[in-house]
């Protein structure tokens, strides 16, 4: 069970991201931000309950609509926005935008584009934590969509057969762009196609934080004690459109007017005050304070200058002795940043079958 | 300085490189009880175990998108492809991902990988199995593409290409496994990024790379001698990034250059190759750049079909020719 | 049930097969046939029970592993080998070799050489079908490490979702080239994977051809009754290796004679004897007759020319007003070749899923 | 002569394709209820039902080969892809089915299908999604290429398309969606393979296509006209085939070419052209054939960035003065 401090980071954490996403979308609006920007209104209760049952090492990835995913684990809201503005004090330094978003620092590996090609790159990082012996767990979230990807079965079916960490979190929003995902899945409820790959499925209600919360803790224990993969289903809905863009006239007002009723902020916000954890008072300072966060953070992205012209031609390729970047250290200084290093000697002790002599296998070339 | 076979040279620089960097992995199809379909990885399993030389399902996507993501979180995987042909399958997590990542993640992080596999024709193998794509992927940028002519040159550049911190994609010849050569003993390594004369000559410059070294260009090249015809052999071996200098110096020698590929000749590397030369090397030309490229066909399976589709010496031999104005 | 006829018919064809294939790899042995070459023997059951199940106007398509498939559709067996041996007189004129046959006349759609390619091949192929509101199943095969392909991923839901009369037909020969399908499925029982798909998972003896002949039978009945796709998993053995130039030793001797003991041709022999229902003098007359048909073929293939060299530039693009190439008539003069002609106007009537008005839907541009 | 929309001339010519032919249908994500993701397909759905609109799952692999299976069954499928970045994921089915079967099947079987939607950048959309990849599908014998830059060309060349029994790689601008121009009222086709002269000029040639043709090269044009220099602006409009007699036309006439392109200029499709005309129109060259093209990098998000990676006007106008030696 979560405690009343854990429950009201929760709180905080969606708070802050409901309000940066208000506020890139009024950004938006004023062409400030630009090209394709999806906003996680509405879901916030998925990432936020599935990053506060993660630990500090695990690993995070997601698709594009990835806001989020990096702001609840501790990266700089500013620098966030920045990158949303383009700007040279963005993570990326403006070349990735609001699709590709990285924040290595806080194990946030991206923000990808194409759709379910988060799926395999999991499996390799969870391949790489197994493979070093790491205790860690590599959580990727896609959408209901993507799950139609053959990317997915290709690599649900290695995971589960060499019961890689990984935690597999489809966020089924119910529509891919403006499709009802019944509509182009033969089978929606897409936890139910786990057994297919000897996989563990679950689900759970991603409106309520502190389900996805306990569910989360329980299963990222199970994967650390080495039984594999698992995905879970978690039961969510945007409020907006697909992206900024989209008037997604596709839904009705009805629908959309009963799913806001879930409102995860809502929801959590109920039953502090219900179970008098908090007092509305109390709530409305959480509140002016992550509204401050963001302003800064508009503030921050506004007064950002543009990444140098010459940058079109850096972190292309790596060039000899070249270091990788580390953006609060690069942008704000920081010192306290901790950045991932991985031994480059030591004893490879993972099994992934039994051996068996190679000898029995044919000595010519065939195929 | 051994005479070895170019599949056995791939195998010493893949032992070495594990033996020298546990963060190295192979992961492909057969590769690790059937030691390869091509036996570039045999007894590679016996030395480094299940966890470093891995069986994989055949899910090309999946299993290539894997090692991208290995490399992201500090590994080194070598991927290997069955043949090129089937990469296509995997293009995506090649080109969007691997090729990007650096890039989109504003330098926060690399991806060191290397896909590896045979390219090219296999010998009466049809249209699906016997495609050269070199051109495909140099065209990307955040990739670096090798394709290796001769065993010295195969495993000291597999060498570099496993502990290069780029993604890089190593094109074999599929024909080329069985080609003996002499390979120094020990660590050997050659730069990324240099061509190779492998002839000097005045009269004329090939410019090549892979199957196309030995197998056509060189013998060409000793026929054109006997006519008293002296030829400069240019080999790339790597792709991308091209040698340009090297190009340029040889161009200045001859003046006239005749550029050889086993693929096809529409939109292909070759062209890339012309296009430099007449643009940058201009002045120095004294003929347009001559061609000499696979049919642009599909593959046949037929054994006459098939000679007459790829590049042959004789075509070789009438390029060059052409481009002295004999 | 099968009647008498019927079973001698299957017994003749899996002979056929199995003489055909055996010729086949000695000539390989002369380099007469070069490159891959995948052999069929040991697995014969399953295309004779298969074909005999079917109508004529069924399709059929499989992988590279193609021979029998034409074959026992009535194709001309001095062709398929001439297309064996790259000539003039092949079904493909030589461009197509081991991998790569097809018999249009006889409904069999290739021979592709790309593990899996044929699946969605496959569904577009039942989609034209049910979108012209035929009568007609598509069959496809295909092995079993195919299975942890995508593409059989996103095609299977579309079959699915869309009801398409399609019956996949994964023929478990146990490998993968040299891999044991267990160790890199995470379910190598691959029908069991259909109900990720909600749709109908079945397996079958694969070496025994009345069971494959009784369930494909129910199977395309079902099919034919609008029901959607098929999974059929048909459990058999390779007797040679994956092709030519595999010596097979991942598999041990004692494994290869068990199978071996599983011989679908013995097996039917047997059980046409004890029944009674033909001799051992007739059945020998069955094979001197198909041993007859298969040493035509090879004298067929031997006097054959090679296409000739301008062939190289033929087959690419259609020229206008190029007719297609119907092999029978143009190598033996046939006059009695049925080949396919579809309807330029005709209405669709097929509804892919229930009409609702297009006003819902966003005017604005997005994604 | 109406004047509309680029996005809407590739609705009539789907609408009047299918009104025609009933085995025209039209498959790809969002094309039915959400009239497409830029609206190419509205109202395709009401007109011609659930049959023939079909929004497919995100599985470009499987319902690219799908298109390919109904195209050799008969049918004469239209496949749009959200964007040829995506349709990477199904490139095997273009290349090694669809554009392998009538060789493999020594002609018993033809392919019928045109795989089309959005290339290039799209404005502001990072690395992912702003690539122009022309020169990957023109490598293919087997495909043919298309990438109109007018709205009247889109109409005329998409019913060519439908109607060629060949599989045709089709690739829209996806900037051009918007832009508006003179389409001939009723039915209107364009033979594929015809270049077209969109502007006559004496002193150099811009070869190029798509949206290259209206938003850089044509304004290139008008700028360097009040230089006093006379451009003629030839547009590809097909790739492949290629116009190579047009091409030699215009350079016999103006002695000087530049070759102007969106996408990366290694082993692009610029080069190809510029290989062919070096090759083949040598001896009425002046000077070396002039290159414009996308940078060499990964496209990047920021506003100056992406502007300075792209082709531009003063690109243009300096390469032109460039081959003029002015
Ligand atoms: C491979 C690929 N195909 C198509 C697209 C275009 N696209 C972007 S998002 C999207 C819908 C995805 O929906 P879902 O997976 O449910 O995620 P959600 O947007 O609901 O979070 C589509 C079709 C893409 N980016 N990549
Ligand atoms: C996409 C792809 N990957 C790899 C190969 C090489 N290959 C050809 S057959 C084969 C094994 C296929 O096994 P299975 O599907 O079980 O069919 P079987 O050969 O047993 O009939 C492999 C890996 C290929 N042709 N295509
Ligand atoms: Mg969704
Ligand atoms: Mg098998």
């Amino acid at each position: 069970m979560a405690s009343t401090e854990l429950m009201l980071t929760m709180y905080r954490k969606m708070l802050l991201a409901r309000r940066f996403e208000e506020k890139a979308g009024q950004a938006y609006g004023l062409k400030k931000i630009q090209g394709f920007c999806h906003l996680y209104i509405g879901q916030e209760a998925v990432v936020v309950g599935v990053n506060e049952a993660l630990r500090e090492t695990d690993w995070v990835m997601t698709g594009y609509r990835d806001h989020v995913h990096p702001l609840v684990r501790g990266a700089d809201a500013g620098m966030l926005m920045a990158e949303l503005y383009g700007r040279d004090t963005g993570y990326s330094k403006g070349k990735g935008g609001s699709m590709h978003f990285f924040d290595v620092e806080h194990g946030f590996y991206g923000g990808y584009g194409i759709v379910g090609a988060q799926i395999p790159l999991a499996a390799g990082m969870a391949f790489a934590s197994k493979y070093r012996n790491e205790d860690r767990v590599t959580v990727c979230s896609f959408g209901d969509a993507a799950s139609n990807q053959g990317a997915l079965h290709e690599t649900f079916n290695m995971a589960a057969k060499w019961k890689l960490p990984v935690l597999y979190i489809v966020e089924n929003n119910k529509y891919g762009m403006g499709t009802d995902i019944a509509r182009v899945s033969s089978v929606p409820d897409i936890h139910k196609r786990a057994p297919g790959w000897d996989m563990r499925g679950e689900s759970v209600d991603g409106m309520d934080v502190l389900a996805v919360y306990e569910k989360v803790k329980e299963l990222t224990a199970w994967i650390r004690a080495g039984n594999g993969p698992v995905l879970l289903e978690a039961y969510t809905y945007r409020f907006r459109g697909h992206s900024m863009s989209d008037a997604a006239t596709y839904r009705t007002k009805e629908e959309v007017e009963l799913e806001k009723q879930r409102d995860p902020i809502i929801k959590l916000r109920q039953q502090l005050m219900e179970e008098k954890l908090a007092t509305e008072a109390q709530l409305e300072v959480i509140d002016e304070e992550e509204k401050i966060v963001v302003e800064k953070a508009l503030a921050f992205a506004d007064a950002s200058p543009l990444p140098p012209d010459s940058d079109i031609w850096t972190h292309g390729l790596v060039e000899d002795g070249e270091l990788d970047e580390k953006p609060r250290e690069r942008v704000l200084g920081a010192t306290d940043v901790k950045w991932p290093s991985f031994p480059t000697d030591f004893k490879v002790t993972w099994e992934l079958e039994p051996m068996v002599p190679s000898s029995s296998a044919s000595k010519k070339g065939v195929a | 300085m051994a005479e070895i076979a170019y599949r056995e040279a791939l195998n010493q620089a893949l032992a070495e490189e594990m033996a020298r960097d546990p963060r190295v992995f192979l992961m492909g199809e057969e590769v690790a009880r059937y030691d390869g379909a091509y036996k570039v990885s045999k007894g590679l399993l016996e030395k480094f175990g299940s966890a470093r030389v891995v069986d994989s399902p055949i899910s090309e996507l999946g299993f290539g998108g894997l090692g991208v993501g290995a490399a992201i979180a500090g590994l080194r995987p070598v991927i290997e492809m069955m043949t090129w042909n089937f990469a296509i399958l995997a293009m995506d997590q090649i080109v969007n991902s691997a090729a990007k990542i650096r890039h989109m993640s504003g330098g926060q992080l690399r991806c060191p990988i290397v896909f590896r596999g045979p390219n090219g024709a296999g010998g009466r193998l049809s249209s699906q199995h016997s495609q050269a794509l070199e051109a495909n992927y140099a065209h990307f940028p955040g990739l670096k593409v090798i394709a290796p002519g001769t065993p010295a040159d195969a495993k000291g550049l597999l060498k570099s290409a496993i502990r290069d911190e780029n993604p890089v994609i190593f094109m074999e010849g599929e024909l080329l496994y069985g080609v003996k050569g002499e390979v120094p003993d020990g660590e050997y390594l050659i730069p990324i990024g240099k061509a190779d004369v492998k002839r000097e000559g005045t009269d004329v410059t090939i410019v090549t790379w892979s199957r196309m070294v030995t197998a056509v260009v060189l013998p060409a090249a000793e026929q054109l001698a006997q006519q008293g015809i002296s030829v400069e052999v240019l080999d790339l071996r790597t792709l991308k990034p091209m040698d340009e200098a090297a190009i340029a110096a040889s161009v200045k020698k001859t003046n006239r250059v005749v550029v050889v590929e086993e693929g096809w000749g529409y939109a292909g590397f070759g062209g890339h190759v012309a296009d430099f030369i007449n643009r940058e090397c201009f002045d120095d030309l004294d003929a347009p750049v001559g061609r000499v490229h696979g049919l642009d066909v599909n593959m046949a399976y037929a054994e006459n079909l098939e000679r007459l589709i790829q590049p042959s010496i004789p075509r070789v031999v009438e390029a060059v020719t052409q481009v002295l104005y004999r």
